[in-house]
């Protein structure tokens, strides 16, 4: 029997496979299609101090091997979330994360304060990296003192396992995770979308009410495998890593440059059953290469 | 209703004019129960550019054989490849996804679509004769030689096309014909925003009420992405699972 | 009859198809495709001051939409170009420019300096954003104060159009280019490659001898129009915009979103007679939609 | 030697076991001259994950009917999906890619190939022969199931085969084949690496000279990307244009 168990410190996962913010909304839209059990944990949609209504139509565009989006954290705000989202999905037998997005500091404490009551939610993601919002949002992550800043205040009201998710808009995101980390950050997820543009020649429109917007997809997985493996040469916490997996081979690919564990995002729109596939996957590579814990893969990548 | 992710077989193919084709596909398993309105999230394979799945309306099912009809217009990458499926190849079926088109009874209920909008009509017809109404469709096209076939229509009601340049039926506008001038009950629309749009003005003139399909560019198709919102007077909400059917008193038209 | 000719301040380009330096050799490899004289410019190979070997094979992983590279600016030097080189290929009757890069600004000056002396080369393009090499390269393309430094010194000894190309692997891409034009560059191209990464999950190997290369193709597509929409509102100098253009459709968005010239590099290796074929795309485009002048075109997004 | 980029018509398939398959694809203009070893550069249309080009070694020429034949193994997406082409369509070539092997005269030659490394052997053998050389090929298989059709190569020469298993021929790789206890005068060899640096060994002990074709990964396959390095005594060269073939006394094997 292979081992497929992960830690990120006291986080445990049955699995290294978790469902991408944004892709995956509170997980109910997938019990039609897949048992939700079976994951190693979901993270549910951007959650907000206030409700948003999220940006106007337009709000996606397909790209080459990917898309664009401009959803804009859409939500109905952390309140409605603890007193009616939380109790409909809090029976999930897996580790259910919430992301925590914001555009001002008190935002972000204020919510994870909130979430940090929530018995069943054993972290959060906080999400500073969205670029899908006109104020804050990437800018946190974009900069080593902002993205300190508030892990800093965050940290000082959320008790249990504080996961950052950072953003791939930056020259090195190797800074910014140490930066992170120095500040009690207990994982690190990345990468979020990279800022990208579409236009439709004809009518000379941009294809998003926004203009600009997130980009995922395969399309962007050389970059995130990229600053996976950077980030794992240069913290010390475990990486959770993501950007256009669409199949076992990318996770045990992300796994190797030094993810503990991998989320998916996109992929889930193509095949709503994506994810426990993946888990079936990575379990096949583990016999056929003989490998007994899933943890012997994390960053075993051979680049000598 | 329970959504599905399955495999479909290509069991028959009829191309009509003007780049549309009808394509009949066969599931593994008895379908589940379908309402008229809803649509299908399909997997194109074989296709560098096509990276999402594509929403088609179901133009019709056949609970026997176990078919869904989908009737597809060639647009861009997708729908060509979906157009070059051959009997026996495979497709990959998200389904049934959306709302529906509610289903009064014994009224007179009026069909007006347009384009590859006439798509979800056939089957809408089915279930508005099935519940004692009377029904009257109305298809608009350019010209003769798009006319899109009218025979299935007629066993659920009466079916009147319209030409943009006269060569069949009335013309003009489906909008324009001359039943337009009958007192209806009810009006269903699916089709291109401004004739839907016209139908709604329509509608409002008359004081009926009126219901639209609204396509919009989707990535998931079934509530989990929120790209695919209508500005409604109640704020974004989902086109793939709070429509794509819309009553006309919820939008901002 | 529709007009192609642009300007880049003084450099004339009968239209703005270029081709991408790396891409299209010195332009002999084309001969045999294209006629080359129907093309606003050629790029040719980066130069360095010395010879280089390049790094080891392997150098190419094809990735979703695209391709990382790691050739590692392979050369024979600026002397062997002058000498061997130029004499070959001066009678192309367009625009030859000579991609220059570096590993220390003293590199940068002198290569710069022996181009200035030909007289068929109206323009070089300062690469301050190879990720391909080890010291140098990119690093001076991602601070401001080394894009700077870079430029100041290539500009004392370079009198002819100077255009610098710029690094995606920047937080804000738009500080970069303000701080080139305040240094005298005479235009911007932009993008370079995205530092990218590629693993065999199988073998457990990095895809690259050097680990992580360039990524290029139309999956770099959407960051590079961003880009050089931020660019276009950032800066007063012309933009010469290119990442993963494959037809004249791509072609025309980078001009909608403020280019004034366009380079075609990845599409290249998949279709040797794209180049011309987008000159032509071009032009039906501007019959069609009844634009004059392409100039008119650029910058003409929608925004609002 | 004028590279072009044409589309070709495929004419023929033929299905071999072991995956492989040989594909005749014609040419709508007369074809240029093609020497043997050089190679082709084909677009895979329809196939989501294959962005570049794939190179394939040139089988054999038809100048008459304007035909090139390719030997392919599919072995991911861009081989697997030339497999599933179908008579009468299209295939965009770049050729002629590539150097030669070189064609002695009225000499002894031994020609070794395994796996899909057979591809450009045969059309050697034909150069080989015609300039009047005497020719033994030795093909290395896996079992008799694997065998590749030995009849094209008996009118040029000698052609023996191994496998693996002892199923047909004699049991073991090409280079234990009993033949080799002859005296030839040049080696020629294409396969995997093991093989071919095999085949250099015996050469080298021989004192034979000994040409190879590498196969590497190519971006353009036409000397512009520089990609296709392969380490030689002269430094890093592109193996697209200064190879596939190569001495062995070029390399530092
Ligand atoms: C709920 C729903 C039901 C639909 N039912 C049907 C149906 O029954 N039959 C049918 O033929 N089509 C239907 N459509 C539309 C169909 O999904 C699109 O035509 C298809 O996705 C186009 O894909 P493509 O790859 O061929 O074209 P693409 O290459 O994706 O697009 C070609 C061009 O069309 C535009 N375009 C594509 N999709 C849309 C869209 N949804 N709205 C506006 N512009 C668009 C693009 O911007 C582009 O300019 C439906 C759409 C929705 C949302
Ligand atoms: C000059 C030249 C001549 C060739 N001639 C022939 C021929 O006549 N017949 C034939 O069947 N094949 C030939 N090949 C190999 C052929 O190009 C590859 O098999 C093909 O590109 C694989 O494409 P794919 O999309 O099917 O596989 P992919 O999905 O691209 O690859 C599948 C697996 O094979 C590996 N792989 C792919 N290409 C290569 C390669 N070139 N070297 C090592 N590993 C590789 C990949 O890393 C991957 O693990 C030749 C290659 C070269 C360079
Ligand atoms: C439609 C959509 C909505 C998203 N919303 C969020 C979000 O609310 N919070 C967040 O941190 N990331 C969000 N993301 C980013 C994803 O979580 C993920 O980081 C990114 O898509 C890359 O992974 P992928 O390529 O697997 O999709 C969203 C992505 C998409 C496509
Ligand atoms: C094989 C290869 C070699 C390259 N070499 C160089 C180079 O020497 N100098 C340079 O400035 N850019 C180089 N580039 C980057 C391209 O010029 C271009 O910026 C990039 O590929 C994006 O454009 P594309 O997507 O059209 O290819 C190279 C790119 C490739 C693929
Ligand atoms: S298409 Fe994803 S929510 Fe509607
Ligand atoms: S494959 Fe591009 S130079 Fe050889």
């Amino acid at each position: 029997m292979v081992n497929l168990e992960v830690k990120l410190k006291d986080l445990i996962l049955k699995n290294p496979v978790m469902t991408a913010s944004g892709t995956f909304g509170y997980g109910e839209e997938f019990e039609d299609f897949i048992d939700i059990s079976q994951l190693g944990g979901i993270l549910v949609k951007g959650t907000t101090r206030h409700h948003r209504e999220g940006n106007p139509y337009p709000r996606m565009a397909e790209t080459p091997s990917g898309m664009l989006n401009a959803v804009g954290l859409q939500n109905k705000g952390v309140e409605y979330f603890c007193d009616n989202i939380y109790p409909r999905i809090n029976h999930y037998n897996t580790n259910i994360l919430v992301n925590v997005s914001g555009s001002v500091i008190e935002d972000y404490v204020e919510t994870a304060a909130m979430i940090n009551e929530l018995d069943k939610i054993p972290a959060i993601e906080l999400n500073i990296s969205c670029p899908n919002v006109k104020e804050g949002g990437m800018a946190f992550g974009t900069s080593c003192a902002s993205a300190a800043s508030v892990v800093r205040e965050v940290r000082k009201v959320y008790k249990k396992h504080l996961m950052v998710k950072l953003s791939p808009n930056v020259t090195d995101i190797t800074e910014i995770a140490k930066a992170v980390e120095e500040e009690g950050a207990d994982s690190v997820s990345l990468i979020n979308t990279l800022l990208g543009m579409a236009i439709d020649s004809e009518t000379r429109k941009p294809l998003l009410s926004t203009v600009t917007g997130g980009l995922s997809g395969p399309c962007v997985k050389p970059v995130a495998l990229r600053m996976v493996w950077q980030v794992f040469n240069a913290v010390n916490i475990p990486i959770v890593g993501l950007g256009g997996i669409m199949n076992a081979k990318d996770a045990i690919e992300f796994i190797l440059a030094g993810a503990s564990a991998i989320q998916i995002g996109t992929a889930n729109f193509i095949d709503p059953q994506i994810t426990v596939k993946v888990v079936e996957g990575i379990k096949e590579y583990m016999i056929r290469h003989q490998v007994e814990n899933v943890t012997d893969l994390i960053g075993a990548i051979k680049t000598q | 209703m329970k959504k599905l992710v399955q495999d479909f077989e290509v069991l028959h193919k009829e191309e009509l004019n003007d780049g549309t084709f009808v394509i009949d596909v066969k599931a593994s398993a008895p379908l589940p129960d379908i309402k008229p309105g809803q649509f299908v999230n399909v997997l194109v394979e074989n296709a560098a550019n096509t990276f999402l799945r594509r929403p088609l309306s179901i133009h019709f099912v056949d609970y026997e054989k176990n078919i869904i009809k989908l009737y597809i217009k060639k647009i861009g990458e997708g729908t060509t490849k979906l157009g070059e499926l051959l009997l026996g190849d495979k497709l990959n079926i998200v389904f049934p996804l959306g709302n529906q088109y509610s289903i009064p009874k014994n009224s007179k209920t009026l069909l007006i679509g347009g384009g590859c909008g006439v798509a979800p009509l056939l089957y809408l017809a089915k279930h508005l004769k099935d519940a004692g109404n009377e029904v009257t469709t109305i298809l608009g096209v350019r010209s003769a030689y798009d006319a899109v076939e009218l025979d299935p229509y007629k066993q659920y009601g009466r079916i009147f096309v319209t030409t943009e340049d006269g060569s069949i039926g009335e013309k003009g506008y489906p909008t324009q014909h001359s039943v337009l001038n009958e007192k209806f009950d009810y009006t269903f629309t699916c089709g291109p925003e401004p004739m839907m749009k016209a139908v709604a003005t329509y509608s409002k003139s008359k004081n009926i009420p009126c219901e639209v399909s609204l396509e919009n560019t989707m990535a998931c198709g079934f509530g989990a992405c929120l790209c695919c919102v209508t500005d409604t007077k109640r704020g974004n909400i989902c086109t793939c699972t709070e429509g794509p059917v819309f009553n006309i008193n919820e939008l901002k038209w």
